[in-house]
């Protein structure tokens, strides 16, 4: 049977490459985020794998068996309505698959979607915001601000606040663990750490329109001391980020790595607290004052675009 | 075609049953549309940009008196049927002119409404929050507008057949529209009027 | 017997027009939102089912039970639209 | 020139030169045919104004064919273009328009338009009636998805493609970031035919509960039927949150309102939000009739009743309700935490539960069978072991924190075909396979078509298992070109050879439809495949009217309780038949909707308005309109009867 054996190599590629003749890079983790998610997809591959033998090998005993080829000409095929204990078999048994699976899923959502466990340290905070189709990287604690690259120390955790200034993009480091979208009206949280030094791609997952297959970057991870001295060289040697300089680099397009000093934060502040529920008075009237400076900064740079 | 005496006429033919029922599938796509409108709407509620929020423009005065217009309507078209039902055109025609002045009315006032909100600053394109807004009730009041569109054939074939299995059955599918209308401007009332002023 | 006077249809609009007036008479009462809130629920939903009994004739042929299914799946789909969708955008994210 | 300027295409090129000549060519041809061989008035009489639900089938069978092969010229330019790191076959922009149109074409003008063809065709044969509740509207359905279709693809040569992908996630659907009237088409012939897809949901729940053969109670219905009940309960519940979502997005576009925009209070994840509610039921609309499909398939031709009727009927009643509730698993991502996630995770892969069921009754149906392997019963044997894998992918998806690595990635891509082609598709060939005889009266080359099951069978594990790997080490989805070093090029290569395996196999049935219209024999039985469903038990070709007299039913496969036990089907006198009237105005509606659509598109505000008159004119001519149909006299139909079905 060709069905089978294609399905036999198919599966036989699929267990190969995945158990390891050649690590694929989300099932090479360099973080405990990354090996988490590492963790609960190779979990999965496993009860399903189950699933699939128990499948296949019913299907093509059943199918060989009774083969109207292999039967004599007047066999006649019974009439059997169903049978209760079988059809409860399984069901009961895809439960408690599914049950299992669902508590592996909710335990490992919450373990991403918080700080690594056993990371004690103040978690580094890098505001990483994405423009068509580039990713600007922020630390307000360094304050320095680096396009399409990323320096992080190993073995500190690192919270992203991630943010867009266009269309929905998707921050993703596959070796160091899952996507998160970066949006433009509000700033999602995203965890990770790394735990092994090394170069590590990224990249925006999510289609943002002509440029999107080139919107990548570079994370390198280094020792703490390795990162602080980095920070002092960028401090030493690159130009400080104006707010016109900002705007050149928001223009739609690529654009190679590059280093400042000072974030754009300041000036183009990332757009947090915009989903409270309901928004005390005051409150609202401060976003409101905000967005007014907001307005007549964005009118000023309109000035300054002109003359040039 | 077979007319089968033992029920009201709305429902004398198979293919009468087939269209109320038919309508009733229709009023449960409805139901989801509508669904989903006020999901938006209250997804958006908060997002008023820098526009006014619902209790700035929200005015109860109008917002009663389109309630009342609106469920008079609906008792009417409920006497028109029950009307028909006792063979009496006259009296039927009658109830179907005073519900559709009512929904005029009520979509008179739904205008004013509307220069009203535009006139403190919530256009359609002001923010989230009017464009959801603007939207819900528009859709309901463009439901309301067919109505009364439909509701002028129905009565003009009225005064041209008489009540018959053809028109009755119209007569009823449009009472059911109208009932629903009724419903839905219920939960805009108590949901988004009623909820936005509290 | 099919009689003159619309008895059941009058008694729906007056009751529906109760309704409403509670309704409409929380916006002059300073009750918490919660409480206004579930009163509004109770005396809507009251109203469809007024409407949609009395005066839609909902239960009156062969086709109830269509007829009502069809109903229990759009109100269905519809609250689980609304509080879905909320649950996604809105409260997902405290 | 200026009024003109805004029909050209913005980024022409020559696969879009070659179109136009290709269309302009192609309606020449057309028309030049039809005045030659003098088929004005046939066709406008037999097709154009037909109410008849088998010919409004067939119509939708050819549109989704024709749909499937614009939708597989972009797969393969697709697979072509990434085939090799680097490569420059197309461009950014072209890529991105041909993988938004491949999506949108499959999904909603292929895939929707097969199973409308099968659904029309078959159901009201099913269950023994002469035409659906509504014969007019049905026609207006199709005319709504036939505008909606010719709309979209018109876009190609005038204006602009729509380049947002399928799913036109806003703001990058929005005027800021696409500016051509490419995403305006999007939004407007998915409405149009949106409109047309939902009347047909209203048709058919009503057909279905109102006008089954005596005897023929919910629990005595065939599998097919019971799914398509469903289906369209589906359609009908689903559809409207997607014509709220387009008109807003369509306001967004053309009237400069805010509700997907960043700024004043716009949310842009509430497109995203409401395109999936519409969105992943639309999944189970696409898969319920497959399943009912291969349910009648698979009792044919293991020739043994389907095992655990009920049990197959409360688990597409469980999938239709569930499909409502799992929405949020397209986009875990979005960061609305890990609460909110866990619970759509749950609910999605307790999806799994009813159609494990259903796979297990399957198999057990194929058990103490006697198993005939004919080409549908290929594709259907063809479609569990590929679709268990899909499915068992999908259920790695659906856990929120592994679907973080997944998301937006080729293991996406692999999973979702691995689910559409052997489950969707494979139905459709194997209906196409299975009803084709009781169509048009012949039956299909049975060899050609073993060959393009096995074509296309190898082909689609070629194409899409690649993905999985590709997708775990990294490369995301609607990535036009990719380099050397990421090393997905010898996956990205199998994939091709893949697709190109795919063609063939389409190729071959489409070759063994020629075929078998030049060479297959005329004189076949009404009942050649020895089935089980009242849909055998009338002549081929099918009369007009259907059923002489209507069938009365006693169990679930009637028609083979007549043929074994000899159970009398057709127990009455032959009466008058009423039949319904033809009608143009479906077709001249469908033709108004296209202006209005167009006009829409390109915001012509004087023509919108005049359309809109013109709809609402046809509406009242409607209303107005004392049309009792006719009748057939009994000589008329007991000559027919005796001809065995074949017209005058």
């Amino acid at each position: 049977m060709k069905l089978k054996t294609s399905f036999l190599i198919g599966m036989f590629i699929v267990v190969m490459v995945l158990t390891g003749c050649e690590p694929l890079l989300v099932l090479d983790p360099k973080g405990p985020q990354g090996r988490t998610t590492a963790n609960v997809i190779m979990i999965s591959i496993w009860t399903m794998a189950i699933v699939v033998i128990v499948v296949f090998a019913m299907y093509f005993y059943i199918v060989r068996k009774y083969l109207a080829s292999r039967q004599s000409k007047d066999y006649v095929p019974p009439y059997i309505e169903g049978s209760v204990k079988l059809e409860i078999i399984w069901t009961a048994i895809p439960i408690l698959i599914v049950a299992f699976l669902s508590v592996v899923t909710v335990i490992s959502t919450y373990k991403v979607e918080s700080v690594p466990e056993g990371y004690e340290e103040e978690p580094l905070v890098i505001y990483a915001s994405s423009s068509n189709w580039k990713w600007h990287f922020s630390y307000p604690e360094q304050d320095i601000e680096t396009v399409n690259y990323l320096f992080i120390p190993t073995n500190r955790p690192i919270e992203f606040k991630l943010y867009s200034f266009g269309p929905i993009s998707s921050f993703w480091i596959p070796q160091l663990g899952g996507q998160k979208y970066a949006m433009a009206d509000m700033v999602n949280t995203l965890n990770l750490a790394a735990d092994v030094p090394g170069e590590y791609s990224g990249r925006n997952a999510n289609f943002t329109g002509e440029g999107f297959a080139q919107q990548t970057f570079n994370v390198t991870a280094m020792s703490p001391k390795e990162f602080d001295k980095w920070i002092r060289d960028i401090k030493s040697t690159a130009e400080t980020l104006t707010e016109e300089k900002f705007d050149e680099l928001l223009q739609p397009g690529h654009l190679g790595q590059s280093t400042y000093k000072g974030t754009h934060l300041e000036f183009s502040p990332p757009p947090e607290n915009h989903h409270s529920k309901e928004p005390l008075k005051d409150n609202q009237e401060e976003i409101k004052n905000q967005k007014i400076i907001k307005d007549d900064l964005s009118n000023d740079e309109d000035h300054s675009n002109m003359k040039h | 075609m077979k007319v089968d005496k033992s029920l009201p006429l709305e429902y004398g033919t198979e293919q009468n049953r087939l269209n109320i029922l038919g309508f009733w599938v229709f009023i449960g796509a409805e139901i989801a549309l509508f669904g989903t409108l006020f999901a938006s709407y209250f997804t958006l509620i908060n997002r008023t940009g820098n526009g006014p929020a619902g209790a700035e423009i929200f005015e109860i005065a109008p917002v009663m008196i389109e309630t009342i217009l609106l469920l008079t309507s609906s008792f009417t078209i409920g006497l028109a049927i029950h009307a028909m039902r006792m063979g009496k055109v006259k009296a039927t025609i009658t109830f179907f002119i005073i519900t559709l002045l009512l929904g005029l009315g009520f979509l008179g006032i739904e205008i004013y409404d509307f220069i009203v909100f535009i006139h403190e600053g919530a256009t359609l394109q002001t923010s989230g929050f009017t464009a959801i807004l603007f939207l819900i009730l528009g859709t309901h009041g463009a439901h309301v507008l067919v109505g009364i569109f439909w509701g002028i054939f129905i009565i003009s074939q009225l005064f041209k057949h008489g009540l018959t299995p053809r028109t009755n059955n119209k007569a009823f599918i449009f009472s059911l529209y109208w009932h629903f209308l009724d419903v839905v401007w219920i939960f805009i009332f108590s949901f988004i009027f009623m909820k936005g002023m509290l | 017997m099919k009689e003159l006077f619309p008895r059941k249809h009058v008694y729906g609009f007056i009751s529906s027009l109760l309704l409403s007036i509670i309704a409409l008479s929380l916006y002059y009462f300073d009750l918490t939102f919660q409480l206004s809130m579930s009163i509004l629920l109770i005396t809507a939903f009251f109203q469809a089912a007024i409407q949609l009994i009395v005066f839609m004739h909902a239960g009156e042929t062969e086709d109830k039970k269509s007829i009502y299914i069809t109903i229990y799946y759009g109100v269905f789909i519809a609250l689980v639209t609304i509080f879905g969708t909320l649950l996604a955008l809105i409260w997902g994210y405290y | 020139m200026d009024f003109l300027d805004r029909f050209a295409v913005p980024n022409p090129g020559p696969t879009i030169y070659a179109s136009m000549v290709a269309i302009a060519l192609t309606t020449i041809a057309i028309i030049i045919g039809l005045t030659y061989f003098k088929k004005w008035g046939y066709l406008w009489r037999e097709w154009l104004t037909t109410v008849d639900h088998k010919r409004i089938g067939i119509m939708y069978l050819i549109s989704a064919i024709l749909m499937l092969f614009r939708g597989g010229v972009d797969a393969i330019m697709m697979r072509a273009q990434t085939a090799v790191p680097d490569n420059t076959l197309l461009g950014a922009q072209e890529y991105n328009e041909i993988f938004t149109t491949h999506g949108v074409v499959m999904i909603i003008f292929m895939a929707m338009a097969f199973i409308m063809a099968l659904m029309n065709f078959v159901i009201p044969l099913q269950i023994g009636t002469r035409d659906v509740a509504f014969p007019r509207l049905n026609a207006l359905s199709y005319w709504l998805y036939f505008a909606g279709a010719m709309l979209f693809n018109i876009s190609f040569v005038v204006g602009g493609s729509p380049d947002s992908g399928w799913s036109s996630y806003f703001p990058l659907a929005g005027t800021d970031f696409s500016e051509s009237v490419g995403t305006n088409y999007y939004m407007i012939a998915l409405q149009i035919s949106g409109i047309g897809t939902l009347i047909t949901g209203i048709n058919f729940i009503t057909t279905i509960l109102k006008m089954r053969a005596p005897g023929m109670s919910l629990m005595k219905m065939p599998m097919f039927t019971w799914s398509a009940l469903i289906t369209n309960l589906i359609i009908v519940f689903a559809f409207p949150v997607l014509t709220v979502a387009l008109a807003m997005g369509t306001m967004d576009r053309l009237f400069a309102t805010n509700f997907f925009t960043t700024e004043n209070g716009g949310m842009d994840m509430l497109w995203a939000n409401l395109f999936w509610v519409w969105g992943h039921p639309e999944v189970y609309i696409l898969i319920l009739p497959a399943f009912g499909i291969y349910s009648e398939i698979i009792s044919t031709f293991a020739r043994r009743n389907l095992y655990g009727y009920k049990s197959m009927v409360y688990s597409m009643i469980a999938i239709s309700l569930l499909s409502f509730l799992v929405w949020v698993h397209h986009f875990f991502t979005m960061g609305q935490g890990a609460l909110v996630n866990s619970i759509f995770s749950i609910t999605t892969m307790a999806i799994a539960v009813p159609t494990g069921i259903k796979i297990f009754n399957w198999l057990f149906t194929l058990r103490k069978g006697s198993i005939v392997l004919t080409t549908p019963m290929l594709y259907s044997l063809g479609f569990i072991p590929i679709f268990t894998i899909g499915g068992v992918t999908g259920v790695m998806l659906g856990m929120a924190s592994a679907d973080y690595q997944y998301h937006n990635t080729m293991f996406l891509v692999a999973h979702f075909h691995l689910v559409i082609i052997p489950g969707v598709v494979f139905a459709m060939i194997a209906g196409l396979f299975y009803w084709w005889p009781k169509m048009f009266g012949f039956m299909l080359n049975e060899r050609l078509g073993k060959w393009s099951f096995w074509f296309i069978a190898i082909s689609v594990c070629l194409t899409f298992f690649p993905m999985f790997i590709s997708g775990l080490d990294g490369q995301a989805r609607r990535m036009y070109t990719y380099s050397e070093s990421t090393g997905f090029g010898v996956w990205n290569m199998i994939s091709f050879i893949g697709a190109i395996g795919l063609a063939i196999g389409f190729a071959l049935i489409v070759y063994n439809i020629y075929y078998s219209v030049r060479y297959s024999p005329r004189n076949i039985p009404a009942d050649p495949w020895n089935a089980r469903s009242l849909e055998w038990a009338t002549a081929t070709p099918v009369p007009d009217y259907n059923f002489a007299i209507l069938p009365e039913v006693k169990s679930t496969e009637a028609f083979w309780d007549s043929k074994i036990y000899g159970d009398k089907l057709f127990n009455k006198r032959i009466e008058p038949i009423h039949m319904p009237n033809n009608s143009g105005m479906p077709f001249i509606m469908g033709i108004i909707f296209f202006i209005w659509g167009f006009a829409f598109v390109f915001g012509l505000w004087i023509l919108l308005v005049l359309s809109t008159i013109g709809i609402g004119i046809c509406l009242a001519l409607r209303s107005y309109e004392k049309d009792e149909g006719y009748y057939i006299p009994v000589d008329e139909i007991e000559r027919v009867e005796k001809t065995g079905g074949k017209k005058k």
